[in-house]
């Protein structure tokens, strides 16, 4: 029993068929990546100002890539129903890409201990974090 | 008058042992999606240990009878078998997630993968609960805890906007754009990480462990009284900096290093370093009195001789439990289910099942057979039967919020 | 020695209460009682003996969990009978919120399993025999 | 013969009406003397009656001060009980769970409460 519990709420992604599921799941994924930019941010600013160890950001780094590459990666998997989706998924697309570039630079970086060039790597995220939240509650 | 130092220790114990791997997830994520409109829960829910761990202490100093042996006692064979099934299966998953907490913290430390930890995490838990004394090793883990202090410190040093924050909490709303169904599976959770009902089953067979009688029980009402609201002020804490930090960047955590950012970001390396002691110690400390109280639950079920103050020799099947439960728990960590999932899961479960040993606690705290003067009153039995019916409905509630929030996601 | 002449109801004061043997340690719980008919006249039921272990409680469950614990008893039984272990109800000293036994557990049937755990299992760790601290 | 194949059997009177189910059973010492425990217990009757929490919680005991919710959801089962004397007994089928007595079931009185 507790096992039918547990796939049930762990939220299978199967083929969605109105648009009006897809937005929200796309709002959602806005959403995920939105908190994982935000936290990455968080990080960099206390690597940056050397308030944290090196390898407890290069933890948290990592936790915010991996977090950021599932959601566009579930995302993905899911079959946009009608042409309004389609327009919907590039344009989430467009966010989450350069989102998930970013957030692997920043691991790799944080991982080698390079704090200075990962406040350069950063730089976009503060904007991208403000265009995700903004398609989240556009589309909730 | 037991001597001062004695009282001390119990309330500090029990402020570092009040919080776990629940509460810190629990208080972490509340925070960062509610703000303080959730604070309230955690009042209710400490107030509710309170009553459930005082009256269970209480009990097993003057009966001498923990709170299994009662189960079985006042349910009968088969309803205290069905209720030992539950709550052992909740305290394993406690502690499953308690070990996949510790080697979250060393992870975080060492950014080496928790996966390589969780089998050395098993052995030392093992190898403390089988050599340590029973005060040896309670204090100690939960002396260290304190360490978690840092997080209220870290309110003041981040220069939180105080009127907004106590609007928060004292005007409990949904905020714009959450469900109520989620306000209140978080609230649930919340509670169940204030409740947990493995605390009063270590709480109270502690209390036989350490031989108390009518004249300990001046530190069961001050670990209770002191101890536990402290402990509930610490979660609070993790709370407040989430919805300080957390909440305005719309980070939702789910993993450890968010829920030490905003210490580390107020106090550094120090204030990392403290927090970081501090979640080791809770959580390892938690993870020792679960996998006892897996041993107690089953011991004191079956009559079997239990407790760490006779020879392990002496209480065999005890200590085989015990071992088994660690073994059982750390494989479960190694399925590679995320120990924060398998987290949130213990609370809610430990939410739903609070009535099945809470009513046979609040039954015999209520016979002179067994307490002879030391009853309940009659205002804590009104106040301890409000708890019941609440409980009762949140037990209710809790597997239909399960579903329909798909666990608060 | 108990008050002759006294009444009690043994589902509420016998069964589940814990057996404590006269070391003061835990020696199992009364699962079930054996009743055994008089020589003179079979209506006349006298309590012969206290039935402890995972095998009594098995019968007295019956359903799932009756029949799971029957299956973990037989197991870790290593004597041949199936019968539940008995405890003479001469052994009894003291019928209270718990069961004072006038023996030692060691030399109670109910013991098997408690002896078998410490051999194959406790025994071989160290500091098994040590003291409590 | 166990004690558990008396419990939750089904008492019917010479009319097969039933007086419900075998919740306790009642017992005097006075058998012959059985080891160091003195006389052996006897038994003389059976509580009957529909499922009686009350009596498992402990509310028909004087000793219970309450909670009073609790006390009045459990109370009410246990005074439903009625005391059937072994001499009435005819017969027990354990395997069958079910115990015929002499008699109607309406001449059965409540069990006196024990102290």
């Amino acid at each position: 029993m507790t096992l039918l519990l547990l796939l049930v709420v762990s939220g299978c992604t199967g083929p969605v068929r109105s648009s009006g599921v897809y937005e929200s799941k796309a709002a959602n994924t806005a959403r995920k990546t939105a908190s994982a930019v935000a936290t990455a941010e968080l990080a960099v600013q206390a690597a940056t100002h050397d308030r944290t160890f090196g390898r407890t950001a290069a933890q948290t780094l990592a936790e915010t890539a991996r977090d950021a590459g599932d959601v566009q990666g579930i995302f993905d998997s899911i079959q946009p129903p009608d042409r309004r989706s389609d327009q919907l998924r590039s344009q989430l697309d467009d966010l989450l890409q350069p989102a998930v570039s970013t957030l692997e630079d920043l691991r790799t970086a944080a991982r080698r201990g390079d704090v200075e060039s990962m406040a350069r790597i950063a730089a976009p995220l503060e904007k991208l974090a403000g265009e995700l939240q903004d398609f989240d509650e556009a589309h909730r | 008058m037991k001597n001062l130092v004695q009282v001390a220790l119990g309330v500090l114990t029990a402020i570092g042992g009040f919080v776990d791997i629940g509460d810190i997830v629990a208080s972490t994520a509340t925070g960062a999606r509610f703000g303080l409109a959730l604070a309230w829960v955690l009042v209710v829910g400490t107030t509710g240990i309170m009553i459930f761990a005082e009256m269970a202490g209480r009990v097993a100093a003057i009966s001498g009878r923990p709170v299994f042996d009662l189960v079985r006692e006042r349910l009968g064979a088969g309803m205290g078998l069905a209720n030992l099934l539950a709550s052992f299966f909740i305290t394993l998953l406690t502690l499953a997630a308690e070990i996949g907490g510790v080697a979250l913290a060393i992870e975080l430390a060492t950014s080496v993968n928790y996966l390589l930890w969780v089998p050395l995490v098993g052995i030392v838990v093992w190898v403390v609960v089988w050599r340590l004394p029973f005060e040896t090793m309670d204090n100690t883990f939960g002396l260290i805890g304190l360490a978690l202090v840092v997080f209220l410190f870290a309110i003041w040093r981040l220069h939180p906007d105080w009127a907004g924050l106590a609007h928060s909490a004292l005007h409990p709303t949904v905020p714009q754009g959450e469900g109520h169904p989620t306000y209140w599976y978080f609230a649930i959770a919340l509670l169940g990480s204030a409740m947990s009902p493995y605390e009063v089953f270590f709480f109270s067979s502690g209390a036989v462990e350490q031989r108390w009688t009518r004249r300990d029980l001046i530190i069961n009402r001050t670990n209770v009284l002191i101890g536990f609201p402290l402990g509930g002020l610490l979660a609070l804490a993790l709370m407040c900096t989430a919805a300080i930090v957390l909440q305005p960047q719309g980070v939702d955590p789910s993993h450890l290093s968010q829920a030490a950012l905003p210490v580390s970001l107020a106090f550094g390396k120090l204030g990392l370093a403290l927090a970081l002691i501090g979640i080791f110690a809770c959580t390892f400390g938690a993870a020792l009195e679960t996998c006892l109280s897996c041993g107690y639950t089953v011991a004191q079920y079956f009559g079997w001789q239990w407790g760490k103050f006779v020879k392990p020799a002496q209480a065999p099947r005890f200590h085989v439990v015990v071992l088994l439960s660690i073994l059982a728990g750390t494989l479960l960590v190694l399925t590679t289910i995320d120990p924060i999932q398998l987290t949130e899961y213990s609370i809610v479960l430990a939410a739903a099942a609070l009535p099945l040993t809470y009513l046979p606690v609040l039954l015999v705290a209520n016979d002179r057979d067994y307490m002879g003067d030391k009853v309940n009153s009659g205002a804590s039995n009104l106040l301890a039967t409000v708890y019941l019916l609440l409980l009762l409905v949140v037990s209710v509630a809790t597997i239909p919020l399960l579903v329909v929030t798909k666990a608060g996601g | 020695m108990q008050a002759a002449g006294r009444v009690l109801d043994a589902g509420l004061k016998l069964l589940d209460r814990q057996l404590i043997d006269s070391q003061g340690m835990l020696a199992g719980k009364v699962d079930d009682l054996e009743l055994t008919p008089s020589e003179d006249d079979p209506k006349v039921l006298y309590v012969t003996a206290i039935l402890a272990g995972p095998g009594a409680l098995a019968g007295r469950l019956g359903g799932r969990l009756g029949h799971l614990l029957e299956r973990v008893s037989n197991r870790l039984r290593d004597t041949a009978e199936d019968r539940p272990a008995r405890v003479p109800f001469g052994v009894v000293k003291r019928i209270g919120s718990a069961v004072d036994l006038w023996v030692a557990k060691e030399h109670l049937e109910t013991d098997r399993v408690e002896q078998w755990a410490r051999q194959t299992i406790i025994a071989k760790l160290p500091g098994a025999g040590d003291a409590p601290q | 013969m166990r004690l558990s194949e008396l419990l939750g059997c089904e008492v019917v009177d010479e009319r097969g009406r039933s007086a419900g189910k075998v919740h306790d059973v009642r017992m005097v010492q006075d058998g012959p003397p059985i080891g160091q425990f003195g006389a052996s217990l006897r038994l003389i009757g059976l509580i009957v009656g529909r499922h009686a929490i009350g009596a498992r919680f402990g509310y028909d005991r004087g000793a219970m001060k309450g909670p009073w919710l609790l006390r009045q959801l459990a109370g009410s089962g246990s005074r439903s009980g009625r005391y059937v004397d072994w001499e009435l007994v005819r017969s027990v089928d354990p395997a069958g769970a079910r115990i015929e007595i002499a008699g109607s079931v309406d001449d059965l009185s409540p069990p006196e409460p024990m102290p």
